[in-house]
Order: structure tokens, then C-alpha cells, then sequence
């Protein structure tokens, strides 16, 4: 049990940032958090610039003269400006703030059905996913399926929790207009091989969009290097807060693309018959945006490029090697998804003999020990590999190898509780 | 380890009925529903059998968690037998004890209409396992509604 | 110069409850912030709420069995709950969080142009709202005339800045099938008559949509006394975050209508090739909602009413009338909009000379007085008035008149710079 | 009252050009452009007229503010008269002073290529008011590349 592996991040400093961390659950049992795919907790730094932009800055942002408006604009555009350079987009204009991963996913599906050819969707065309998509990257296809009479399609996996690829060219045509595709499974852990989707998607001239929602807060993100249409995260899985999430899109595609929702802000001109839209991103942003939010996002991109992306990689790559040799050794434990550290994220879903999920969920919690347990928002996962649900721990820059040790001794307890 | 609050959940006699379950598969009946609990993806097929106002049988079938396995099971032996107006009644101090978010501690005359369903006390102060429990009692009114018709249930039901 | 009008709330108590309006701006001037229309100012209260959410209960709602988990879903539902009382809904499940009142606005254009018979908005229906409705409630109804050949009308407005009604029964329709307006006017202040527009869009089978973005912050609201079937506000108007926004419709209409965005949380059940979707409010609520801003805008709800809805529309009566009696004493200054107190809210709208309002803004900015200029996301309004763009002061529960004085010194300072 | 940043944006050169503009009006012209700044709705109708590579009319009719009106007015001064090479030299000048966020304190040489138009120098500082100095000038480059083409703009374009 060695709690000094290669690569580790000073966990204890780090932790003395997240005020949550510290607090203990159910008559002092310390907090063990491993349920960070599904949000992240929030250091004081984010916490400390949201405050401190209502205390000293808010108001709405453009339009304005006065010196909050100008403020509060400056430091709207200012995160906008940082976030470019976290995913490092070549322009700050393709970035745009949207409410979370799942409208940025709806905000491209609609662009899509909604456009002048060559990009429209329509009944002769095809829409190509695969089967371990988070259901915000399934339902809006469908939605987009159902309304325009487009093909949906995707791509199967195999035994072992990858994408099978084995029928891309099939799968992607000359009919395909759009391929979308989780880059880190929220289920799984799988990070999955862009270069050949892309490479194939490229052939067809169909647009690649990724969900990067999984990534984006674990390792650094390259928006060009992926070489994708689109990249869809959210913010409060980064250390940043609810209420805010990404789209990076390829300007030229921002600019031919029609608008999604409509409203202040996004308009150049309007009369009462008919209106002309503001250039993007400001085009893809109706309203008032999630100001404080974005000021947060901006502070939690600061932090975690503080840390480095590259070393918040490496330490979650040795906590899960880590987790995955520990978890081997419970009994009637299976790992649903890849079983080396290779090619995966910090996210281990597992089931434990015929113990429902829920049960080893709500006994591990007793324990202190927060982990996610059902489909987790993605059910044909499941489907896939007849099971009702699993239990998921997933962990992030603050986990400690202890607390893979708290997680492998609870579940002895849960099995003997159960057994 | 201090576990009062989840043993006070994972009653023996919801552990026993889990372990045991009764009158658990499908067998013949009147009406058939299938119920979904979209926040964690338990299932159930629950068919009901009337003689008359009468019971006669539950029978039923799905996957979930020890909480919404054993409830179904004890809606099973409670309710069987029962004429529809007890049944009915059996159901609706379920749903206010399931719904009490822990601030009701069973008396005597709620545990003689619940029987071993009142070991369920525990469960009602965790929100997201009370539709565990409530899963199969849901179906099970579903089920009868169609069954004998909501006009009969709406007479039957006393509250 | 009476500083004791009838009606004036404590502001001097209430104004420390703000931190932003101690702070100074442009070398030690006192800011005095009358722009209120744009964006509210926040309470401690809900700062505090914000923070204390973050830093003890955070993760991410529903689906979850452990304490984090539990405790945010019942703090974001608990908020539903506040705001569904604060509007007098009759059921807590009518009351759907969105990001801002335009995606609110948004989503019921798109649900009724993706509707089944009788809600279905096509091209052989119509669609009325007014002249002085915000782009938020203009552009999505383009949108929707746009994409389902529907026709959009409009009611025209008085030279006084009222609807001019004159037409009702011409305009609204058997072939309408929805009646969206504005409760009360961000830039006239107006506040529009309910009744009379509802009996007629009932006796048609119009649906009817109030936007109340600037209604909900300033006057009591009961949703089943406006007898609309859809209300839409937003958050950061009413002393909560950005990020969120409110729609409230009414239960058999929520049910029958198909969801709009697609994903996480809304869903019942979802294999790849079709779904299911959970009852509402879920259904309309995809993806991670905004937690944070939930609860933050349940400390605001709690606050307002803490002093009291009805004290607080009658605070910016007060303080309206004097400002509208002050303002006339200004040379060459033309209200744009009921000249009266009556049937108006705390926002005022003015030219003044040939001065642009540009720089107006700019120079009053400058001794530490905030107002917005421009057209206010309602250009059809300038058009009407045959302006380019007024300058608007607009106030709130923590303004006083001596911010009206020194707004009326201002304004009287502008005209000597540019005299 | 201390007004220095703001006395600084409302220089005596930009509210003389504001109460007496130079050129304005709409003359005939080889190419027109109509642009409008949507954070305030300012809009600017724009002819320019070309006499083999020089400058021989901006003509112009708008409405805005202040700013807008005496940006367009130096414009029309600075440029009618130069040939093509130069104005475009200016307008980059321009441009670059006016994003430079109140960072360039404009020199002698800025002074000049930008005569009175260094007068903006203050503007600079309000982000919300660049626009507002820019419109012109951005319809101004847009009107020559429509009139003498993309390819002759960009030939001459120095940076
Ligand atoms: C009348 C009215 N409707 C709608 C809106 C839009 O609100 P939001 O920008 O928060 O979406 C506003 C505010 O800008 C408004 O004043
Ligand atoms: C892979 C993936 N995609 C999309 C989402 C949706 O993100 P959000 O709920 O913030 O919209 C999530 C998280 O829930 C996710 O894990």
C-alpha cells in the first residue's frame, strides 16, 4: 500500500484550497469525495473571485458606459479570453458560454438543422454517435433525427469498454453530416482514439463534434490538435461553478451557422418583422450571460493552469493505476469499462457480485464515502453490458491514495454487510 | 463504526424479504404495468388478480436495490387476501409513513396496518431511496386502477 | 426637495446589506446606481447563501445517495419551492429553472412550434406580441414565424407610451395561437393592462405568455390572479445571480408540450434509438441545472420577501413620482413613456435635448452616476418614438431620492458640458 | 468636480468637430457602405470616391453620438485629398491608438500622421466608446475595398 507513488500532486496543500473537503458527514466520519465526474468541488480561489465581482464590479455587460458596465464587461471577456487560451483556440471569438456541456451539445445540433447546405441535416443525410455518449450527447440526435428525418447511427463497443471501430467506414459515409463522440467516458473511463474518427470524418467532409465534458478538467485540452468542429465542456466538472459551460466551434462555421436562441445580446439590428445578428460569439448568446459565473470559470481555469494540466494528468493516472490494482482484490468485483490505466480517464465504474448499486452506494456513504451509483446518464452503457447500474468512483487533483484505501476497505464492509 | 441511521434503513426484516423475496414472478392477472424510477433505473412488471374487491394475487417482476426488491415483496404478503378498501388503506399509510421524511416514528395502530412494512421508517429519511420503496406500491395502484377501474379505487380510497 | 416621501422603505438599513454601494468609483465619487432595469444589486444574504452552498453541500443534484448529494438536491429543490410560492403557483412542479428569461421566452416558442394539435404553432396560425416588448420577447418569435410560416402581429403603441388597444379584436384572432407581452416595459416603465388582453386571447384559445423580467423583482406576482399559462422572469433583475432564469407554466400545459433541450436529467429512459422524458419540471431541465444560482436566488426570494413585496412596489412608487416631478424641472429633458406615476414601474426613460444619450451616459458616469443608454434591447421602441436612444435611470428598493438629486444635477451638468 | 479622464475623452478638437462637422452630408461616390454598432445602434451611411488612387470624396450621414460624429468629421478632413497608400496608413494609425486601451501616449511622429484625430487618444480608455470612434473608419475601409477592390486595399496596406 504505498501512498508515495511517482507522480502525485501535493494533495495536502491542494486540499487546504477546497473549504468542503474539510467538512465531515454523518457524526464526524471525514468527507471521502469520489464523485467528481459528476461535479467537482469548488477551491476558494473561484469562490473568492464570484464574491468578489458581485461586491465590487456587477452589473450587465455591454452596453453600458458606466464604470461597473465597463468593469463587468472587462472581466466577462476577460475569462472568455483565458478559456480561449486553456483549450488554446486560435481565436477568443469561437469560444462561447453556454449554461452547461448539455445546451452547447443542443446548441450544435440545432445550428446544424437549422443551416443552409452544406452543413443542413435533413432526410437524405446521416447523424453518427456511438453507444457510450452521455445522454446529453444522444438526446439531442435524436431530437435532431426525429424533427428533420435524418439516420441515426453509432458506433458499438467492445468487450473490454472501447469504441469499436472495426465498421468506421462504414458507419461514416458520404451520407454522414455530423460525427459526435465523447472524448473520456463518464461510465467507462475510455479515452477514445480521435485521430481515426476525425481522419475518416475529414474523408466524408462530415463535422466532427467532441464532448469533451470528461476532459477538459483532467488533462490539457487542444482544441486544434483534436481537430474537431466543435468541443463541448462544463464548467462545474473544472473546479469552476454551476451554471456556466463551453462551445468552442471553428469561427467560419460560427459565422455561417444560424442562431439558436434569440434575445438580447445576440442581435445586430431589430425591427419588429425581422432582425440581423450580432458576429459570434455574441451571435450564440442570447441574454444576459452567466456573468459571475463565467468570472468563476475564468478563476478556475487560472487555478487549475496554475497546478499544470500535464501534472494534474500524471496524478490521476498513478491514483487510478493505483485504484485499479486495489480494486482487484475485492472479491466479486468486476470493473465495467478498460481494466489498465492505458488510454483512461480517473473514473472506475464497477458492480460487486449481485449487490445492487444503490446498496453499495448508500453503505459506502455511511461510511463517508461519496461515490455515484445508477446509469449515470448514460443508459445504453448499461444496456450494453447487461447490468442495471454501476457504482462509480472517479477522482481528481485533490484525491488521495488513502482514500482509494478508504473506498477498497468500505467495500469489504458493504460486502459484508450484504453477504 | 457507528451505522444507527442506515441500520435503522437496512432493517433484518428488509435485508430477510430481500434475501427471500415473496410471491416474486409473473403469474395470471386482471392488469399488467410496467414502472420505471428514472432517477436510478429500477424497474418492475407488476400484474394484479381481483376476485371481486378481493386480491387475489401480486405478482411481479424487475430489478432494483434490497430497498425496492423487499418492498415489493412485502406489498406482496400484505396485500394478498385483502379486499380492496384495507388494501387501499395499507397503501396510504405507506405512502404518509414513506413521505414523512423521517418525522414519523410508526405508533401501534399504524404497525398493525403495516405489519412488517413499518420496518420501512428508516428508509423515509433518505429522498432518494423513498421512490425505491415506493416503486412497486405505485405500480401496484397503477395496476389496480386499470384493473377494476379509478372510479371503484377513488370509492375505496378513504383519504 | 422632500428626502421623507410617503412610503419610503429604511433604505439606510437595507442599503448594508449591499456591499457594492459603498464602494467609490472615479477617484472617491459615491456610486450612485440607477440601472437597475439592466441588473439589480446583490444582497450579503445571497452571497452568503452562494458560498456557504459551495463551501459545505456541494455536488451535483438528484441521482445521488450520498450526503452531498442529498443536501444539494433538497437546497435546489428547496429553492423551487421558494419560488414557486413567490409567484403563488399552484404546484412547485410548475416552476422551471432556466438560465435567463430569454431562454424562458425561447423555450416556449419552441415547444409550441414542436407541439402536437391544439398548441401547434404553423402556418396557417398567428402569433401577436407588441411594440415595446425586449428583443428577449421578439427575436424567438421571429424565429418561430420564421421556421413555421406562422404571421407575426403586433400591438402598436400610444403616443403616451401605452398599447394602444384600439385594434384588439382585429389583432388577436381565431387563428391566434399565442399572445406573448410585457408585463412592465424596460424602457417605458409602462406597465401593460393584463386583463383585457387575456379575456380576449381566452375567448380565441390563445395561449398567453407574460414576460415579467421587470415585473417579478418590484411588485407582488401571482401567476393564477394574471390568469396567463406562461411567466417568464429572470434572476439577476431581483436581487439573485446571473445564470438563472425562471419559467413558470402552467402543469396540463407542461405535460402536453415536447421537451426542448435534450440530455441529462430530463430523460425517463433512453435507449440509442429513442427516449422518454421525465415529468416536468425535469423535462425542461437538461443537463446539470444551476445549483448554486438556485440557491442563491432562493436567498434573494426570501429577502424580498422578508421586507415585503407590497412595501417595496410602493418604496419605487414613492421615489418614481418624485423622480418623474424632478425630472420635469430639467430644460429640453422629453420623457420617453407615461409621464405619470400610474400604472408604471421604477424605470424611466428620457432624451434630453439634442444631446446622444451616449454621451449623456458618459458624463453623468463620470460624477459616479450609473444610468443605461442606448435602445435597451427594444429598438422597436426608439423606431416608434422616432429616437436613436434614450437614457434610462431606473430604480430599486434600495434608492433614495437624493440618488434622484443627484441624478437631476447631473443631467443639469451634462447640459452645461455640451451647452 | 474632477473630470480630468473625461475632460481628456472630450477633447475642445472632438466637440468642435461634433458642433461644426466637416463633410457631412451624402455626395455621389463609387462605392456606399452602411454600417451600424450594435452595442448602441449609432449607424453611419458611407460614400467614397475614388480619383485613380486618391482620396477624392468621403461623404457621410449618420447618427450617434459625440464621438461618432467627430471621428467621422476628422476622418473626412484627415483623408479626403491623400492617396490611398497614405489614408491607409492613418486609418492603421488610428486603429492602433484607439485599441491600445490608454496605453500609447501619442508621439510626435502619431501626432503627425493623426493631426487632430489624436485628439481620440483619451477615447481609447473606454472600451464601450472604441466603437464609437471606429465606426467611420471601419466604414471607410470597407467602402475603399469595395470600390477599388480587396486586392488593391491590401497591396497598399503597410502593416
Ligand atoms: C422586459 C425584459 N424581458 C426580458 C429580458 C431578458 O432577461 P435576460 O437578459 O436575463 O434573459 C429583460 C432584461 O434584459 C427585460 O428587461
Ligand atoms: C461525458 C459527459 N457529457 C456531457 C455531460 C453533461 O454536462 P452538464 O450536465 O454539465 O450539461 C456530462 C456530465 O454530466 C458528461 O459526463
Amino acid at each position: 500500500m504505498s501512498h508515495t507513488l511517482p507522480g502525485l500532486l501535493d494533495t495536502e496543500a491542494i486540499r487546504k484550497d477546497f473549504p468542503i473537503l474539510h467538512r465531515t458527514v454523518h457524526d464526524g466520519k471525514p468527507l471521502v469525495y469520489l464523485d467528481n465526474a459528476a461535479s467537482s468541488q469548488k477551491p476558494r480561489q473561484v469562490l473568492d473571485a464570484m464574491s468578489e465581482y458581485y461586491e465590487r464590479h456587477h452589473a450587465n455587460v455591454h452596453r453600458g458606459v458606466h464604470v461597473l458596465a465597463e468593469e463587468a464587461t472587462a472581466l466577462y471577456e476577460g475569462a472568455r479570453t483565458k478559456v480561449a487560451s486553456f483549450v488554446n483556440a486560435p481565436s477568443r471569438d469561437e469560444v462561447i458560454f453556454t449554461k452547461n456541456a448539455s445546451e452547447s451539445l443542443n446548441l450544435v445540433a440545432n445550428m446544424l438543422g437549422w443551416a443552409e447546405e452544406p452543413y443542413r441535416v435533413d432526410d437524405r443525410t446521416e447523424i453518427v454517435i456511438t453507444e457510450m455518449e452521455h445522454h446529453s450527447n444522444i438526446v439531442p440526435w435524436q431530437f435532431l433525427a426525429q424533427r428533420t428525418g435524418a439516420k441515426l447511427k453509432w458506433f458499438g463497443l467492445t468487450d473490454d469498454g472501447r469504441l469499436d471501430l472495426s465498421n468506421l467506414d462504414e458507419l461514416i459515409t458520404e451520407h454522414t453530416k455530423v460525427v459526435s463522440f465523447v472524448l473520456v467516458s463518464n461510465v467507462l473511463g475510455t479515452h477514445n482514439p480521435v485521430e481515426a474518427i476525425v481522419r475518416r470524418a475529414q474523408q466524408v467532409g462530415a463535422l466532427v463534434v467532441i464532448d469533451a465534458s470528461q476532459a477538459a478538467p483532467h488533462m490539457p485540452l487542444d482544441v486544434q490538435a483534436l481537430g474537431a468542429d466543435f468541443v463541448a465542456f462544463t464548467g462545474h466538472k473544472m473546479c469552476g461553478p454551476t451554471g456556466i459551460g463551453v462551445l468552442w466551434g471553428r469561427q467560419e462555421l460560427l459565422e455561417d451557422l444560424p442562431p439558436f436562441l434569440g434575445g438580447g445580446e445576440m442581435i445586430e439590428t431589430v425591427t419588429m418583422s425581422s432582425s440581423t445578428y450580432a458576429p459570434a460569439p455574441h451571435k450564440f448568446e442570447a441574454g444576459t450571460p452567466p456573468i459571475a459565473e463565467a468570472v468563476g470559470l475564468g478563476a478556475a481555469v487560472d487555478y487549475l493552469t496554475g497546478i499544470g494540466m500535464e501534472r494534474i494528468a500524471a496524478h490521476e493516472q498513478a491514483i487510478t493505476r493505483y485504484a485499479l490494482e486495489r480494486l482487484a482484490e475485492v472479491p466479486d468485483l468486476r470493473i465495467i469499462g478498460p481494466v489498465s490505466s492505458e488510454d483512461r480517464g480517473a473514473t472506475v465504474s464497477f458492480t460487486l457480485g449481485d449487490i445492487h448499486p444503490h446498496d453499495v452506494g448508500q453503505v459506502l456513504d455511511e461510511q463517508g464515502i461519496a461515490v455515484r451509483v445508477g446509469h449515470h446518464c448514460a443508459r445504453p452503457v448499461c444496456l450494453r453490458y447487461g447490468i442495471p447500474a454501476t457504482t462509480r468512483a472517479s477522482f481528481y487533483l485533490y484525491s488521495t491514495p488513502a482514500e482509494v484505501d478508504a473506498l477498497v476497505r468500505g467495500l469489504e464492509y458493504v460486502r459484508g454487510f450484504f453477504g | 463504526m457507528r451505522l444507527e441511521a442506515m441500520e435503522s434503513m437496512y432493517q433484518d426484516v428488509i435485508l430477510d424479504h430481500y434475501k427471500n423475496p415473496h410471491g416474486r414472478g409473473l403469474r395470471d392477472g386482471d392488469a399488467e404495468v410496467h414502472h420505471v424510477n428514472p432517477t436510478c433505473g429500477d424497474e418492475i412488471t407488476l400484474r394484479v388478480r381481483y376476485d371481486g374487491e378481493t386480491v387475489a394475487d401480486v405478482s411481479y417482476e424487475g430489478q432494483g436495490c434490497s430497498i425496492s426488491q423487499a418492498s415489493a415483496s412485502v406489498l406482496n404478503e400484505l396485500l394478498v387476501g385483502k379486499d380492496l378498501a384495507e388494501a387501499l388503506a395499507v397503501q396510504d399509510t405507506f405512502l404518509r409513513l414513506m413521505q414523512s421524511k423521517g418525522q414519523i416514528t410508526p405508533d401501534d395502530a399504524m404497525e398493525e396496518v403495516l405489519e412488517d412494512a413499518v420496518a420501512f421508517a428508516g428508509v423515509s429519511k433518505y429522498p432518494a431511496r423513498v421512490k425505491c420503496a415506493l416503486l412497486s406500491w405505485m405500480a401496484w395502484k397503477d395496476a389496480t386502477a386499470q384493473a377494476l377501474g379509478d372510479g371503484l379505487v377513488n370509492e375505496r380510497t378513504t383519504s
